[in-house]
């Protein structure tokens, strides 16, 4: 019966299971609610099911419709992307958990389709191995998240939709362009076959600019970051969660994948300059954060700060020696869980005192407990504090950057550590105080200040399992993990 | 013979040079209204232009798309504009509505670089495909090897919806979410409309069979010749648009779950039938050969009713939406 | 040598005209109209560049790549107006809120 | 091969009668006359394709002119009905 | 070139002179109404000339009827759409032009 379980098909059963969760629920509106709950648990048992499969016979490849990788297209997971899946996976189930309490019922009908069709565009990007289809993957998802931020109907919503909806369409197409000149040049949307064929020459340096353009806009790399704190700032708590940690990493995963498999060989020079965009984002979005009156807006501008950190990946020459994928999935995984934590928390203390200006947070700190302490736990992992999985990825960054001579990027992820800290005590600091004008408070749903402090728990829990997560990404590289693990621990 | 090579030459320049200057003028007009009539005139020029490059469904596909529903689709969204915002935005006028933002003096200089930009891109992007070889098959060797096991003869449909039939399926949740995405914007306004003059009755009455002959032929002659779901789908919403124009409203009791059946049902044939391949032929979507023709019109036919409904209750959203939610989602 | 570079190069010219309006422009209808012709110049390099296979034949996996691209612009496109016709409502005019972006 | 350079010649002409039109879209003084046309383009698009039909040969661009033929009249109706809405006095149209 | 290619070489002809006289009208007749005249003239005339000539020259009578039905449903459409606009033009007050 075990090996009936192994070799049951999970990587096409976690994209085709939210995608009928998601047609159930327009189908049937009343019972979207449950519907979202139990296509969520069942996506979380698929991934497990698809670890297990992975641990047990190497990476998993479904060629669907049976045609094989150049004519048709592959579904494929590797340590990466199932790392990528994990993540979105467990944050998806405590958003859902969180959402279950916070809409009204005629948001929640609206909410949980759209929700579940995201997740299975999330899922079919992290899975494809075919750069066309990563593209209908990116637009599904860009489609739903900017139908999830206008959700709420305000005009800074809507605003904010509006600007998300003309960047990313803007990304996608500017990606397709890349895609039309690769595929011209090389014959094939698979990335396998083109790995093989492609090398150096004007078209391909053409595509991977208009690549690295389209998914650095659509991943708010900091020039390109413009849109992002108002979109993600004025939609409901559990879209900005899902946003910054889920939505914008599906473009960034794109990007890494494109970067380790075709373009990692030959593109120093682009890579110095994303380097240089990440460190600037880290000190900009830093010092943005620290002026924001309002809590949305300070974790939104944090969130472009951290996405800098993820960028410093390309410099450090890690490519060559494998550890990128690894880095890579873990800052993701852990930033994914402690922007989701920040985001719940902040929506929680905006239901309780109906406004989210810092300045009049009035003692949240003894009546609410579990939200402050969500907040806290998360802004340790931003910081980057030990035990958390902020600090084991940002050190081992740091220890990269160190051994290679990269002082200045160094010294940027320092600075960018004390911002972090400047802007998440300033919080913390107006939460212990009383504000000078007391207002009624509504209470706040249990679930909902759980969902919050689990995802923030989850992003200190991370720390202790680094060597797990390295392994699952490099099976090779147990021992380097290790020696991680033993890092942190010395 | 050197003729009709010429000939050829002339037709393809003028067509490429019409195409960059109806997009430029379109795309700077003094006047919304003007922009829309000029952006339509390029839609018409696109369908010559994949006539041109031998590209017939893509043809057909943009035509019943472009003319059948963008067209009317900004039409409609610019007069709802200028109910909302009362502004002169269409028609002639001293000063134009809206004209193209004015440059003050800092930005003219960004403006420039801007420029400047743009064009080193260009030239980039065009040494970029000038450099390609000027003879590649690209992936029409492997279609045509497996074009007789694919259970249709039109390599395009062979290639949407057997050999990477995985993007068609996306494609149809990417509709299906667009008109979630206008839903939970304005939710759907059954706005009673007057009953049209006479004459417009008689088109919409006339041509509404015609509409519909069309689209069936379409589907399928989709098997072996240009045209197939897309196509048909699209043709099929195009009538619905009509009929929606000259006023016809469904019936209340019909926009509730036959809609929704409607709106899935496309989708929801692509998923059960990948279950099922998946259970008996271990792949997701790969149809057994012998049925494989039947499966892909069954799946054809589903998806054309998904696409039309999608188009019109989008042209509906779009063009008479309003602040009334739908009856039924709101009493739950 | 057929058509194909005349009118892989007016995709082009096409890309960049609608990146250059997407970016001046203010209001946002004309933002929508860039954008589509910008997918329609992306298009076009597409099914252009897939006519230099020979004189008959030319490769169908771009027609098909191109027609799901048109279903998914046209579905992008009817979300954006009616996101446009909604912020109208609410704020009384098409331009997008707050400083005009870059 | 006459007859090929005749249909050739004269799908020339009518894309070059179809840019001439485009001087009224451009200076037409009311939305009528931008909207007549569109109208003409359509027209004309009908016959360029029925002619490269027969000269190229393919069939499939029949089809391609009869949606064409068929879907002219669906922008019309909604210029119409639409921008030109019987109640709404819109005064600019005046010319 | 047989006897039907010289009837059908005329049949162009005529046809792509009557689209001529559609767009000069177009171009150049002082207001909506005259144009709209104009612009039918070049829908049923011309286009019936060219459909006319393809039809000499069609293989089969299936791709004939085609033809035929084509120019029909622009014939029909082009008719009401005229009709609507005239109407249309008038009630919104632009005035008939007058010497």
């Amino acid at each position: 019966m075990l090996i009936g379980l192994l070799n049951i098909d999970w990587g096409v059963i976690t994209i085709m299971l939210p995608l009928a969760g998601g047609i159930a629920c327009v189908l049937w509106p009343a019972m979207s609610k449950p519907a979202g709950l139990i296509s969520v648990t069942g996506v979380v048992l698929a991934i497990a099911g698809l670890g297990w499969r992975i641990m047990e016979n190497g990476t998993y490849r479904h060629a669907v419709g049976g045609w094989g990788a150049p004519l048709g297209i592959d579904l494929f997971a590797d340590g990466l992307s199932l790392v990528m899946l994990i993540m979105t996976a467990l944050v998806g189930l405590g958003i859902s958990f969180y959402a279950k309490r916070f809409f009204s019922p005629c948001d929640a009908v609206r909410f949980w389709p759209i929700w579940l069709l995201l997740l299975a565009a999330l899922n079919a990007l992290f899975l494809s191995a075919d750069i066309f289809n990563l593209y209908v993957a990116l637009e599904m998802t860009g489609l739903a998240a900017v139908a999830l931020t206008a959700l709420t109907g305000r005009i800074d919503a809507l605003g904010g939709a509006m600007r998300y909806l003309l960047a990313t369409l803007l990304g996608s197409l500017a990606y397709l362009l890349g895609v039309v000149l690769l595929y011209h040049d090389a014959g094939s949307v698979d990335i396998a076959t083109l790995a093989q064929r492609i090398e150096p020459n004007a078209a391909v340096w053409t595509a991977l600019g208009l690549m690295s353009a389209g998914l650095a806009l659509k991943t708010a790399l900091f020039p390109l970051s413009f849109w992002l704190p108002p979109a993600h700032a004025s939609a409901p708590a559990p879209v900005s969660a899902l946003l910054s940690a889920l939505v914008i990493k599906a473009s960034f995963y794109i990007l890494l994948r494109l970067w380790l498999e075709l373009f990692g060989a030959f593109a120093e020079g682009v890579s110095m300059l994303l380097g240089l965009l990440g460190a600037a984002a880290i000190l900009w979005g830093s010092l943005q954060a620290l002026r924001q009156t309002r809590i949305k807006l300070l974790v939104a501008y944090s969130t472009v700060a951290q996405i800098g950190y993820l960028f410093l990946i390309y410099p450090l020459a890690l490519v060559s020696n494998g550890m990128a994928a690894s880095m890579a999935a873990y800052l993701a995984f852990s930033h994914a869980l402690a922007k989701s934590a920040m985001f719940l928390a902040a929506g929680n203390l905006m239901q309780f005192g109906g406004h989210d200006r810092i300045a009049d947070l009035d003692r949240a700190v003894q009546r609410l407990p579990l939200t402050v302490a969500a907040f806290a736990l998360a802004g340790v992992s931003i910081m980057g504090l030990p035990p958390s999985s902020g600090f084991v990825g940002k050190w081992l960054l740091l220890d990269a950057a160190m051994s290679q001579g990269r002082w200045d990027l160094a010294v940027v992820m320092i600075i960018g550590g004390l911002l972090a800290a400047g802007y998440i005590f300033k919080v913390l600091g107006y939460a212990f105080t009383q504000a000078e004008v007391p207002h009624d408070a509504r209470a706040v749903p249990a679930e909902m200040e759980w969902a919050a402090l689990l995802l923030a728990i989850g992003a200190i829990l991370l720390g202790f399992m680094a060597p797990q997560i390295f392994a699952l990404i490099h099976p090779d590289l147990a021992v380097n993990a290790s020696e991680a693990g033993t890092v942190w621990t010395a | 013979m050197d003729g009709i090579i010429f000939l050829q030459w002339a037709f393809d320049a003028v067509l490429g040079l019409g195409l960059l200057w109806l997009a430029w003028r379109a795309l700077n007009s003094s006047d919304l209204f003007k922009a829309i009539v000029l952006f339509i005139a390029f839609g018409l020029l696109m369908a010559l232009a994949w006539v041109r490059l031998n590209a017939s469904d893509v043809a057909l596909a943009e035509a019943a798309i472009g003319a059948g529903l963008t067209g009317a689709l900004l039409l409609a969204a610019l007069a709802r504009l200028e109910t909302m915002t009362d502004q002169n935005v269409s028609g002639v006028s001293a000063h134009p509505a809206h004209p193209p933002s004015p440059t003050p003096a800092g930005s003219r200089f960004s403006r420039g670089l801007l420029i400047l930009l743009l064009s080193a891109s260009t030239a980039g992007m065009g040494y970029a495909v000038w450099s390609l070889p000027s003879y590649s098959t690209g992936l029409s060797m492997d279609v045509a090897a497996h074009l007789d096991s694919s259970g249709v003869s039109n390599p395009v449909t062979a290639v949407l919806l057997n050999f990477r039939s995985y993007d068609t399926l996306l494609e149809m949740i990417v509709l299906l979410l667009a008109v979630l995405g206008v839903w939970s914007l304005d939710g759907l306004p059954p706005q009673p409309e007057k009953p049209p003059a006479t004459v417009l009755e008689t088109l919409s009455r006339f041509l509404t069979p015609v509409f519909i002959l069309v689209a069936a032929y379409l589907l399928w002659v989709g098997a072996d010749a240009p045209g197939g779901a897309f196509q048909a789908g699209s043709v099929l919403g195009a009538t619905g648009v009509l009929l929606l124009l000259s006023g016809w409203r469904p019936r209340a009791r019909l926009m509730q779950w036959p809609l929704r059946l409607a709106l899935t049902t496309g989708a929801g044939a692509f998923i059960l039938l990948g279950l099922l391949t998946l259970l008996l032929e271990k792949q997701l979507l790969a149809y057994p050969v012998a049925q494989a023709g039947r499966m892909i019109l069954l799946l054809e036919s589903l998806a054309t009713v998904s696409i039309a409904a999608t188009l019109a209750i989008l042209f509906l959203s779009v063009s008479s939406g309003h602040k009334m939610k739908t009856g039924k989602e709101e009493k739950e | 040598m057929t058509n194909a570079f005349l009118y892989a190069f007016a995709g082009i010219g096409l890309f960049v005209l609608g990146l250059h309006a997407l970016v001046v422009h203010a209001h946002v209808l004309r933002k929508i109209l860039a954008v589509n012709v910008m997918g329609s110049g992306v298009f076009l390099v597409l099914v252009a560049l897939a006519r230099r296979s020979g004189e008959a034949t030319s490769d169908p996996v771009p027609h098909a790549m191109v027609i799901t691209g048109i279903v998914v612009a046209v579905s992008a496109t009817a979300l954006a107006l009616a996101l446009m016709l909604k912020l109208a409502g609410k704020s009384g005019e098409a331009v997008l809120p707050g400083k005009h972006n870059d | 091969m006459p007859m090929q350079t005749l249909y050739f010649a004269l799908a020339l002409f009518l894309l070059l009668n179809l840019c001439a039109g485009m001087w009224r879209v451009l200076r037409g003084p009311s939305t009528a006359d931008r909207m007549l046309a569109a109208q003409l383009f359509g027209t004309t698009i009908v016959a360029i394709l029925l002619l490269l039909a027969q000269a190229s040969g393919s069939p499939a661009l029949r089809d391609v002119a009869l949606v064409f033929a068929l879907l002219a009249a669906v922008t019309a109706v909604a210029f119409v009905q639409r921008v030109w809405p019987e109640d709404r006095e819109s005064e600019h149209d005046r010319d | 070139m047989t006897a039907t290619d010289y009837a059908a070489a005329c049949l162009f002809i005529l046809g792509g002179i009557f689209f001529f006289a559609g767009t000069a009208g177009l171009l150049r007749f002082p207001d909506v109404y005259t144009r709209l005249h104009a612009l039918t003239k070049a829908d049923n005339v011309g286009l019936g000339l060219i459909v006319a000539g393809l039809v000499l020259q069609a293989e089969s009578w299936l791709v004939a009827g085609k033809l035929l039905l084509i120019w029909l449903l622009v014939l029909f459409a082009g008719a009401c759409v005229a009709h609507l606009v005239a109407r249309r033009a008038l009630r919104k007050g632009i005035r008939i032009w007058t010497e």
